[in-house]
């Protein structure tokens, strides 16, 4: 066991090796940060030429990277060449918003989407089934700025119920904001995160529909029929835990996603989080942001698929687990 | 493909009910490859669009002679013709590179959990990675670095969608492994390709088959996000997905039809590619008839 | 009253000297105030400072205004000046940028009078009242000076600002209480909160639920909808121009061929290649078509009407035969292939124009391929001289600058050209700009300011394309809004409704 | 036993016709069938494989597929019909009156849900005062009285850490949760050997005696059928070819077809005629396991405690050129496991292997050791080691591809051998889960035949056969043993069919080798007590 933690460790350290070097030759390729530091439409040359000798853009690549890659060792991810803050507490404090909605969302999408697919499997061609399967059709072939904006349209703009941007009433917790306290700040975070949810919710209902219609013609299905045992406890105890490896896989993907890629979302509701302030900063070549929250954002997704291989050797006694 | 799935595909729409995605579906491609000798205009010919007739709403006929039944957008081109033109580029850019995706993904995903050791941890680690890095971020680099056009678009798609591919794959063949048909396969000496591609990968695709349409959805709506970010198709050739994501302003203003048809173009297109693959996900269920309760 | 204000401007910084960019001038000039604005005309108005007179070529003396405290109680002095103008010009690095050109040409800063500053400087600058526009001024610290960090990590900013800071979250929202022993009377509002809603769309959604009273940068094709909601609008063309700029310097432009492909020499170097996709460039369409009438088809740099513009200088409407022979005579009687560049989303209407221009210049032959790219690429590829033809805007608090930097040859100590990618040259025109920029403020100065423009228009150097307007939304809280075409989203601008 | 066949039947199917559809059209899989089971009856099903036994006990209980479509019939359950039930009522009936054991009791069992909870859930679902507690406990008692050994340790482990004959004796465990009326017992004791199967027989007839429940019980051990069954019909071909109290039909067989089948019944001589011999010879063995050791931890290594389970203890097993070496031995002896071993599929803790006299570590897995490949096996568990979404047909042609890489036409060779395992061609283009238990069986032997290696294990290869496929099935694996020279372990509980085809043979008892020899030595002599117990647990009536 402790090999295997060190394995994966180590790995993880890998990774995030390569994908410094990624990050840091990607964004050098792309352009030079400096036409978006200085105010291109006002500065001169010499403002242009003063910024890059500043920020040590003059410097060979590799040395860049490697006072880059000292600094990181110490902790310090550098300053943002936009906001003028350090990176790293700045992908932190983006961290409470972009948690919150992501977890929202989840908890609303696994059991609903899980919910329905588990229903409409269980009948195919049954009413449930049509309307699961027509709806999650449609659920995900609009687009998220079309659905996003529908939400606004439905839920802000012709009923009112809800906000229509922002994070509203923020309480501080373990010295961080958060909006899920207040009652305001949840009415806040309803349409980002059914935004979120609703396409999350068809695709796992999808998944959990093959899943079931899959495992529901096995034989040891027929067997609990035959004991006698209820159409739920077949559903839960036995087809659930059957179908549930590909949904744990998405869920865990899909949670990954929307902690470090919910920009549309992020970017229509005005909610402040690590997509939106990611995609920023790469369009703005704001090098040490973007390597911070990479750095973040892999780490995430290390940490989840471990978490994930880890539920699948839980829930299936097969899995073999290798480092 | 073996003659009996052939078959059964070829019954199905005849024999079950008349299968209308099907029929869609196939007059979408028809449509897409027709584009040039049906579409009114080529939209991507700026000597035949009438600037002047910008905006025209649905029904208005052009000083040239033909109507804009579905009228023109803010440039002055032809609904119509967009949409069909635009679908020639979202069908090739978004199948050829789902179809890439899901290849190498699955491949990789049940060669991973085939192998185990340290070829999973390789092939898990890179999907990590894939998955941690921003598709614009990857869009970026390969469009910066190999110039535009519409082959890196795909590269780029297929980079930032196989990863899912490869984990779901992955996550249902480490169940399956155990299973006594697959120390059958091992035990008469298959060649690995055979076992993984004959024997693992169709018992371990099922959620990966119902993932394709869905992704294919993704690959037109990334495409269009790229477009939009000058990363994607060049503006003035706009895909399905791009002209709705460029119409999608014009959603709340009067001028609905810019956005409304191109959305509904392919909204229906996404929605028959999904139900296509559910039809064909059930054909290809040998348990497909469920047991009666 | 409170007033909620949602805007595009992300407030980066709380350094009011960090980068000179819109974003951070618009939100803090409710905490800091400079010593000289601009009106509406562009033209310098008192604010800090009541009055300024120029002693001699290189000396100016500035009357400061009496009474002015900052939030922190105490009273605004010189020191304060000379210690901005300091910060500026010794204390801060680049890449805190673009403030620095504002104070380089500065000597020294002195005060013969608590009230009274003489800045004095390196040469003749007859528009120093306009160079301190920008600069906010901080109360000064005997310890030295203050560190953007120290700004950032939460010391309250202080100013003398109508509004006191209360908090903010970098990029998400600033608030704001009033400042009610404000030299200028008690401001309108007791609260103000900005929110930072980039998306326009979503913008337009919280105005029009009323979750905010005002917000700036509405997307022309929302106005008709906003208007049905009840919510009113007001716009004005902003002090600035977007145009094509042509590479006149490369022999060779990549991305320019014959029309089968082959390599040629620089059409754009032929005055009458530029006077012929001048003239086949329809203007007044991207104006009233792609921008909905919220732009002004542009003939020069600034919309006509501000200080130092050309009344005479009038967009033509596009004439395609007189085009065509005009590129027949200069060689080009079956035109070439062009790749039109731009970047993605950065200005209203900008990828639209690109089409719409290449739809244009078909119709003599000419084939454009616009290629846009995000502004990062685009702006690396543009100062590498990737493109032949590109789409760019420029602003600034004078139409001068503009003409400098886009039009006037690459010149370090003028400071002129640094927009000049394409490597433009008029000596004569030059000339003309130094001595009109030498001439002091008034109405001499801007008819030789516009004498000039009129004169390098006349090489057809560029194609001014459009003025956009800006327009901002107001609830019904507020009862009017005077838009600013420097484009700065403030309280002030609100009048609440009552009053 | 006699019965009072004047009461209504407690189940009474009348004239039930079934078709089972496809797109290219429909085929009859039983043709009026017609059968009664009285209160506290034992009515034996015997027959041919596929001729429908599963199929009827799955109409009877409502679990037939989608595509199963009933035709004409009647089924009457304590005078009321079962037609158009719906799931909640079906909930009723199933399990707390009727019952069943599955053929495939691999398959039956939730892979993901340990075995003990099984149990405990079905207990659940049919006694409604029943406590959690109590459940557990009556459990435990259930898993005892199937002879689950160590049955506490193991409460909480996963079917596929149980040997075949245990799954199938939780799957019975599970049947008996809910004091059913009516058990459909569907070759319950097909993976047993005889003292366990024996055990088992007499707990149903315990059973049968105390509460009065009636069984139908479908198998081919003529044996079984003649010790607890009160009356039997017998199938072909879906239809019913006879019916009558046991005794009559064993014993003066109307039709000719039950006279094939009982004459085709393998009989266990205990007299000293020897058995046909392979020659001794002094060539080296062609297989030789030795001092085998194998422990299987159990458990999810992380989380919990590590439990260990010792399967194989110092184990040998010799194969000879040409022989076929049984071994016979307690459910959960490690028959399997060795088998496994030596085909590559599982490591052992300690042991070595020759084979052909080259040597393999099976310390280290097959793929690496390079014994893969070298052993074909047959599985124990026909029903889960078929690629279920693989044609039958491409199933075969791929062994005939690549396992003897013959080059010949793989379509023939496969044809041939469909012919001679009797199964209709028309089967090739089924998936598995069409095939009956039987079908599936004939497909895994097939399998490993075709591949046209030297060695085969063999792990209860004949279980789930008609004693007439059986003879033919015999005959066919000597054949091969003649004429392709190979080389086979035979692992079965079936005494008869042991002496008929092994030249010597192991008995394996709670992972260690019992008792080993020749096979009249072992029938005839041998004094080992375990041996003698299994010999004499078999049914007495074919013994001769
Ligand atoms: N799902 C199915 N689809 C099509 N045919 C089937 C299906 N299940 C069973 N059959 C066919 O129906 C016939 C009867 O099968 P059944 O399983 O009832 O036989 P059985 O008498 O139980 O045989 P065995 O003794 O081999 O288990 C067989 O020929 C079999 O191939
Ligand atoms: N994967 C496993 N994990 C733990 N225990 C196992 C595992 N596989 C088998 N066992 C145990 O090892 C012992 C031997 O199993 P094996 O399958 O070899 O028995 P068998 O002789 O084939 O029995 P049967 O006749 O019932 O098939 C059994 O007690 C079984 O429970
Ligand atoms: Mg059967
Ligand atoms: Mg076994």
């Amino acid at each position: 066991m402790m090999t295997t933690i060190v394995g994966r460790l180590s790995q993880a350290f890998l990774l995030l090796l390569v994908m410094s070097v990624i990050g840091f030759a990607g964004i050098h390729s792309v352009g030079n940060p400096v036409f978006n530091i200085v105010n291109i439409e006002t500065a001169t040359a010499e403002d242009i030429r003063n910024a890059t000798i500043a920020l040590g853009l003059d410097q060979p690549l590799w040395w860049q990277y490697f006072l880059f890659m000292g600094n990181v060792v110490t902790g310090n991810f550098g300053t943002s060449y936009i906001y003028h803050l350090p990176a790293f507490s700045l992908v932190m404090s983006k961290l409470p918003a972009t948690f919150e909605l992501a977890s929202t969302a989840m908890l609303i999408a696994a059991p609903c989407g899980t919910l329905l697919g588990l229903l409409a499997g269980r009948r195919q061609g049954g009413l449930l089934d049509r309307i699961v399967l027509n709806a999650s059709v449609f659920a995900l072939s609009i687009p998220s700025f079309w659905l996003s904006m529908m939400l606004i349209l439905l839920g802000a703009l012709a009923m009112g119920w809800f906000p229509s941007s922002g994070r509203g009433e923020t309480v501080s917790l373990l010295g961080r904001e958060w909006s899920f306290l207040t009652f305001d700040g949840l009415s806040h975070l309803a349409l980002p995160a059914l935004a979120l949810a609703i396409p999350k919710i068809a695709l796992i209902a999808r998944l959990a529909r093959a899943g079931t219609i899959e495992v529901e013609s096995q034989d040891f299905i027929r067997f609990c029929r035959a004991k006698g045992l209820s159409a739920r406890r077949v559903l839960f105890r036995h087809t659930l835990p059957n179908i549930s490896i590909p949904i744990v896989t998405i869920v865990g993907m899909q949670f990954g996603g929307m902690l470090a890629f919910a920009v549309v979302v992020e970017t229509i509701f005005a909610w402040p989080g690590v997509g939106k302030l990611l995609i920023d900063s790469i369009q703005l070549l704001d090098r040490p942001v973007v390597m911070a929250t990479l750095a973040f954002v892999a780490v995430a997704f290390v940490g989840l698929n471990a978490l994930v291989d880890l539920t699948y050797a839980a829930l299936d006694p097969r899995v073999r687990l290798s480092a | 493909m073996k003659a009996e799935t052939l078959r059964t595909l070829w019954r199905y729409p005849w024999q079950h009910r008349f299968s209308l995605s099907l029929v869609l579906l196939a007059a979408y491609i028809l449509l897409a490859l027709a584009a040039p000798f049906i579409a009114p205009q080529n939209p991507y010919d700026p000597l035949q669009i009438q600037a002047w007739e910008a905006s025209s709403p649905p029904g208005t006929v052009s000083g040239v002679g033909y109507a804009y039944l579905l009228g023109t957008d803010g440039l002055g081109r032809d609904i119509v013709s967009t949409i069909l033109y635009g679908l020639r580029l979202s069908l090739l850019v978004a199948v050829t590179s789902t179809a890439i995706a899901a290849f190498i993904g699955l491949t990789l995903g049940v060669s991973a959990a085939y192998f185990g050791k340290w070829a999973d941890a390789l092939i898990m680690r890179i999907v990590d990675l894939q998955l941690s890095l921003p598709t614009i971020l990857v869009a970026l680099i390969a469009i910066v670095t190999l110039g535009p056009g519409v082959d890196r678009i795909i590269l780029a798609i297929v980079i930032v969608q196989w990863a899912t591919y490869a984990r779901l794959a992955r996550g249902v063949a480490l169940s399956e492994i155990g299973k006594p048909y697959l120390d059958a396969a091992r035990l008469l000496r298959l060649p690995t390709h055979r076992i993984l591609f004959r024997h693992l990968l169709p018992n371990s695709i099922a959620p990966a088959i119902t993932l394709i349409p869905i992704e294919l959805g993704h690959a037109v709506a990334l495409e269009a996000t790229l477009s939009f970010l000058g990363l994607g198709v060049p503006i003035d050739k706009p895909s399905l997905g791009s002209t709705v994501a460029n119409g999608f302003q014009y959603l709340l203003t009067g001028q609905y039809w810019i956005s409304l048809f191109p959305g509904l173009a392919l909204f229906g297109l996404i929605a028959s590619i999904n139900f296509v693959g559910e039809d064909l996900r059930r054909r290809l269920d040998p348990r497909r008839r469920s047991h009666g309760a | 009253e409170d007033l909620r204000i949602g805007t595009q401007f992300k407030l980066m910084t709380l350094d009011p000297h960090y980068a000179d960019l819109g974003e951070n001038n618009s939100l803090l000039s409710h905490i800091y105030e400079r010593l000289v604005t601009q009106d509406a005309q562009m033209n310098p108005v008192p604010r800090l400072a009541t009055s300024w007179k120029r002693l001699s070529e290189t000396q100016w003396e500035f009357k400061l205004r009496e009474g002015v405290k900052f939030h922190d109680g105490s009273p605004f002095t010189a020191q304060d000046v000379i210690y901005s103008i300091e910060r500026i010009r010794d204390f801060l690095k680049p890449p805190s940028g673009g403030y620095q050109s504002y104070t380089q040409a500065i000597k020294s800063v002195s005060a013969p009078d608590p009230l009274t500053v003489v800045i004095e400087t390196t040469s003749d600058i007859p528009t120093l009242p306009l160079l301190m526009t920008p600069i906010f001024i901080m109360p000064h610290k005997a310890d030295g000076f203050a560190t953007t960090e120290d700004l950032n990590a939460g010391a309250r900013p202080v100013g003398t600002g109508p509004y006191k800071f209360k908090s903010w979250q970098s990029g998400e929202t600033l608030n704001l209480e009033w400042n009610d022993a404000y030299w200028g009377g008690t401001p309108a509002w007791t609260n103000v909160t900005f929110r930072v809603i980039e998306s326009p769309a979503a913008r337009v959604a919280a105005l029009a639920t009323g979750d905010v009273d005002v917000a700036d940068s509405i997307p022309a094709r929302d106005v008709e909808g906003l208007e049905q909601r009840g919510v009113k609008v007001e716009s004005a063309a902003a002090a600035r121009s977007n145009f094509l700029q042509f590479d006149i310097g490369g022999e060779k432009p990549p991305g320019l061929t014959d029309k089968a492909g082959g390599e040629i020499k620089n059409p754009f170097q032929d005055k009458r290649v530029r006077q012929a996709l001048t003239l086949a460039t329809d203007r007044a369409f991207i104006a009233d078509r792609i921008l909905l009438g919220y732009g002004t088809a542009a003939s020069q740099l600034f919309p006509t009407g501000l200080a130092g513009t050309s009344a005479n200088l009038k967009v033509t409407p596009p004439d395609y035969e007189k085009a065509k022979a005009l590129l027949a005579e200069a060689g080009y009687p079956d035109g070439f292939k062009v790749v039109l560049a731009g970047p993605a989303g950065r200005y209203p209407g900008d990828g639209e124009s690109l089409q719409a221009i290449a739809q244009n210049w078909a119709r003599i032959g000419v084939s454009a391929q616009p290629e846009v790219a995000p502004f990062s690429v685009f702006a690396t590829k543009r100062s590498n001289g990737d493109y032949p033809v590109w789409y760019g805007g420029c602003s600034g608090e004078a139409v001068t600058f503009c003409l400098g930097a886009l039009l006037g040859s690459s010149d370090n100590e003028a400071g002129t050209g640094s927009l000049n990618y394409g490597k433009y040259r008029n000596p004569a025109f030059d000339e003309m700009l130094a001595k009109a920029m030498a001439m002091d403020e008034g109405p001499d100065r801007n008819a030789a300011i516009a004498e000039a423009t009129e004169f390098v228009m006349a090489d057809y150097p560029m194609i001014p394309l459009y003025h956009f307007h800006l327009i901002v939304g107001h609830g019904e809280k507020v009862g009017s809004y005077a838009v600013h075409p420097r484009g700065w989203t403030t309280a002030m601008q609100a009048v609440p409704s009552g009053k | 036993m006699a019965h009072d066949n004047t009461r209504d039947p407690l189940l009474m199917v009348s004239n039930l016709t079934l078709k089972h559809r496809t797109p290219a059209g429909a085929t009859t899989i039983l043709h009026d069938v017609s059968i009664s089971l009285q209160r506290g009856e034992v009515l034996g099903l015997i027959g041919e494989s596929g001729a429908g036994k599963s199929t009827l006990g799955n109409a009877i209980l409502g679990l037939l597929a989608a595509d199963f479509e009933r035709t004409a019939g009647t089924i009457l359950f304590d005078g009321k019909t079962l037609d158009g039930m719906d799931e909640h009522q079906w909930a009723e009936i199933r399990g707390r009156r009727i019952s069943a054991i599955f053929q495939d009791h691999t398959a039956s069992l939730d892979p993901l849900m340990a075995v003990g909870p099984q149990v405990e859930e079905a207990i659940l679902a049919n006694n409604d005062k029943t406590l959690r507690k109590e459940a557990r406990a009556m459990a435990l008692d259930l898993l005892v009285r199937v002879g689950i050994p160590d049955v506490r340790e193991r409460y909480d482990n996963y079917p596929h850490q149980f040997s075949g004959g245990q799954r199938q004796r939780i799957v019975i465990a599970i049947a008996l949760a809910g004091a059913p009326d009516i058990i459909i017992a569907d070759e319950p004791t097909s993976a047993l050997d005889a003292t366990v199967q024996k055990q088992i027989l007499a707990l149903l007839r315990e059973l049968v005696d105390e509460t009065g429940v009636s069984i139908i019980l479908v198998t081919h051990d003529m044996g079984v059928v003649s010790d607890i069954t009160d009356r039997v019909v017998v199938m072909r071909h879906g239809k019913v070819v006879e019916s009558g109290v046991t005794a009559s039909v064993l014993d003066a067989p109307q039709r000719t077809y039950t006279r094939s089948l009982l004459a085709a019944v393998p009989r266990l001589r205990l007299s000293d005629s020897p058995a046909e011999h392979v020659a001794e010879t002094d060539t080296p063995p062609i297989l030789a396991a030795r001092g085998v050791a194998k422990t299987f931890s159990s458990g999810f290594a992380w989380f919990r405690r590590k439990a260990h389970k010792s399967a194989l203890r110092n184990v040998s097993v010799v194969l000879e050129r040409g022989a076929i070496t049984g071994i016979v031995g307690e459910s959960g002896s490690g028959k399997s496991t060795i088998g496994r071993i030596i085909a590559g599929l599982e490591t052992a803790n300690s042991g070595n292997l020759d084979i052909d006299g080259r040597r393999f570590d099976i310390s280290r897995p097959g793929r690496r050791s390079g014994l893969l490949g070298e052993v074909q096996m047959i599985f124990q568990d026909p029903a889960i080691s078929l690629n279920p979404r693989m044609p039958i047909g491409e199933t075969l042609r791929e062994s005939v591809r690549f396992g003897s890489r013959q080059s010949g036409d793989p379509r023939q060779d496969v044809v041939n051998m469909m012919d001679r395992l009797q199964l209709a061609h028309s089967l090739l283009g089924r998936y598995p889960h069409q095939l009956s238990g039987g079908q599936k069986q004939r497909i895994c032997i097939a399998r490993a035949l075709l591949a046209g290696p030297r060695i085969i294990v063999a792990d209860e290869p004949t279980s789930a056969l008609d004693v007439s496929v059986q003879a033919e099935i015999v005959a066919l694996l000597k054949e091969n043993v003649a004429e392709r020279a190979i080389s086979m372990l035979f692992i079965s509980h079936d005494l008869a069919l042991v002496q008929a085809l092994c030249s010597s043979i192991y008995i394996f008892k709670d992972g260690e080798v019992e008792d080993a020899g020749p096979s009249e030595f072992i029938f005839s002599r041998s004094q080992n007590p375990y041996t003698r117990s299994l010999i004499d647990a078999r049914p007495k009536r074919f013994t001769h």
